[in-house]
């Protein structure tokens, strides 16, 4: 963009490289159309031609689906085409039989997107029982939690956290979303609280050293 | 009145049931807390405002009952039960002053929490499963675009493969450091030792495969190795001059001669 | 005919349960995009609720779609949504071909991250094979594996070390981040399996005393 600087840049990118806007919202809608994964705006930028401005067009094209049988969603950092869920019923044909999850699964998926990032031990603290083999592989395996940054406690022991594929896979635009959130925050049951008696060794400021950087707003 | 009695009785079968399905089903709870769990719920009230000294009471007659019923327990149900019933002294018996650790209400409060904690976990998982979901609800494109224009092939790995590739060779039983078989491998410094043993005394010309070493005539695999060994070998000796080679035809014997002090 | 009122064109259809016209054409956008391959009339008939008029709903649709970076097209007597020609450019990537890595990469790949810097006798000593060329070469043009420092052994042989790219594509902070040997057994990743109680819940955590030389800077 700076060496096309001949045009003061604002909406009025060169008329002569940048396609016009209307241009531009074909080709990201083409783009996110085509691809049945989400597009990064950074993917989308290097597609199109110099000069474009793939996140106004994205913003365009986002309100110009509203309300229609296809949706523009954002998924983390990524864009992708969706249909609207209400016309769930329509699609029977496409359903992909997905594998049940287990009962254990489900929670200690829960558990790592409400408490992200998350050690096995923690884990299990919140669920009381030791987490099995199978499980934390299933979840790896169908992509839906990959390894964080290690914890800086005694140990360092490794961390999950949700992936954007799960993030696409539930519709949410981010692990801010989760339902109930903001709820479970308030009620301080997402702190991570010792307990009492337990030597506090490095305990006192972990709990909120490692939530913001995925939660914080 | 009489309504009353009936549902009373069939409630009271309810939790006969209930009670009953607990210790049989064991294997149905995932781990001490979940009974725990079940069991507040009897109480019926907000889990905050729960008496855990009843919740104590509860998880303890229903070890007792497991044991009647010599029912295996896990370990850690009874490491529980002891530590409920080490809470429960504490809750009955007021702390004597100056006695270290927390007091039976700390630990009370802890519990509560952690069970408020796991019921919370339980209804989000409950709601996250309540969430669209792509595949289910709603869909991503059917069909990728069929342009074939520029085809570039990437090769990927999940961290899964990583991870279970390093855990493969980590773990091979077989583990052995590579060698060759070298039994039935005859190598070319074997045959040129040999041959430079031998060449003094071949003034005539000779079938280059009577120099094979003992041995090493019958087995296929041996007599290759052996062939290619002494060839290889033979070129090595031409090439310093010190023997001739020569084969009248195709596939015909290869023969070979000194050519050192030969007159 | 062209309007989107919900007044049925003496089809004689119920007013009761046919959709709007408008609520058509969202359903009939959802499916053509959602499925796998093109649609014919009837199909969309009969998933569509009753009294529906797919082909109307169409010919909205397929209106509405005119000049955009999408089309609604007819391939024989089947419906199907594409990207506009004009815009085949911008699909380029989309065939690109994703290949699995082979196992001989991957384990080559893993001693690296898990042993960098390492030369290539010792790869071949950990793997107990020796490592093709090719092999090595591959991950290089990947730029997932680099030349590190030569090592203060006789030959100063070169060493390999895995880049950013690597991590980023593994989704890792650091390579400090991949389990330890430990944690791998207990995701259940190494097939062999301590007897079962031999692993207890505390040894999870303490899985770095492989790791610290390796990864030291």
């Amino acid at each position: 963009m700076e060496d096309h600087s001949a045009v003061p840049d604002g909406e009025g990118e060169s008329l002569f490289d940048a396609p016009l806007m209307a241009e531009q919202e074909r080709m990201v809608e083409a783009v996110l159309f085509a691809s049945a994964a989400p597009v990064t705006l950074r993917d989308l930028t290097a597609r199109m031609p110099h000069g474009c401005n793939p996140a106004e067009a994205l913003a365009h094209l986002r309100r110009k689906y509203e309300g229609r049988g296809v949706q523009v969603v954002k998924i983390g950092d990524t864009w992708a085409m969706r249909t609207a869920p209400d016309l769930g019923f329509l699609m029977q044909k496409e359903t992909v039989e997905s594998r049940k999850l287990s009962r254990a699964a489900i929670e200690t998926l829960a558990i790592i997107a409400y408490h992200q990032p998350v050690t096995r031990a923690e884990i299990e603290e919140i669920r009381g029982v030791s987490v099995s083999r199978g499980t934390v592989d299933q979840l790896l395996e169908m992509e839906w939690i990959r390894l964080g940054r290690r914890k800086m406690t005694p140990g360092r022991p490794v961390t999950f956290v949700v992936t954007p594929q799960f993030l696409d896979h539930f519709g949410l635009e981010s692990a801010r979303d989760l339902p109930g959130l903001k709820e479970l925050r308030a009620a301080g049951l997402l702190e991570n609280r010792p307990p009492p008696g337990a030597l506090a060794l490095g305990d006192l400021d972990e709990s909120d050293e490692e939530q913001p950087e995925l939660f914080e707003d | 009145m009489a309504d009353d009695l009936f549902q009373e009785t069939a409630q009271s079968v309810a939790e006969r049931l209930a009670a009953e399905a607990l210790i049989v089903d064991v294997d149905g709870f995932e781990g001490p807390l979940d009974v725990l769990l079940s069991l507040s719920r009897t109480q019926k009230v907000d889990l905050r405002k729960i008496s855990v000294l009843e919740l104590a009471k509860q998880y303890l007659s229903f070890v007792e009952r497991a044991k009647v019923l010599r029912i295996e327990l896990a370990a850690d149900y009874l490491v529980m039960a002891a530590w409920l019933a080490f809470l429960k002294s504490r809750l009955l018996l007021p702390q004597e002053p100056g006695e270290d650790g927390p007091s039976g209400e700390e630990l009370a409060a802890h519990l509560a929490f952690q069970l408020e904690r796991l019921q919370a976990m339980r209804d989000s998982a409950a709601q996250l499963m309540a969430q669209d979901q792509l595949g289910r609800d709603f869909f991503a494109r059917g069909q990728g675009e069929d342009i074939t224009r520029i085809k570039t092939v990437t090769y990927s790995a999940t961290l899964l493969d990583l991870m279970q590739g390093y855990a493969r060779i980590r773990t091979r039983d077989d583990f052995r450091p590579f060698v060759l078989d070298r039994e039935s491998v005859f190598t070319m410094e074997e045959a040129l030792e040999r041959m430079r043993k031998l060449i003094g005394f071949t003034g005539s010309w000779t079938d280059m495969l009577s120099y094979l070493p003992d041995g090493w005539h019958s087995d296929p695999v041996r007599r290759r190795s052996a062939t290619a060994a002494t060839f290889a070998a033979a070129l090595q000796l031409v090439k310093e001059g010190k023997l001739e080679l020569r084969q009248s035809d195709t596939y015909a014997p290869i023969q070979l001669r000194s050519c050192g002090e030969e007159p």
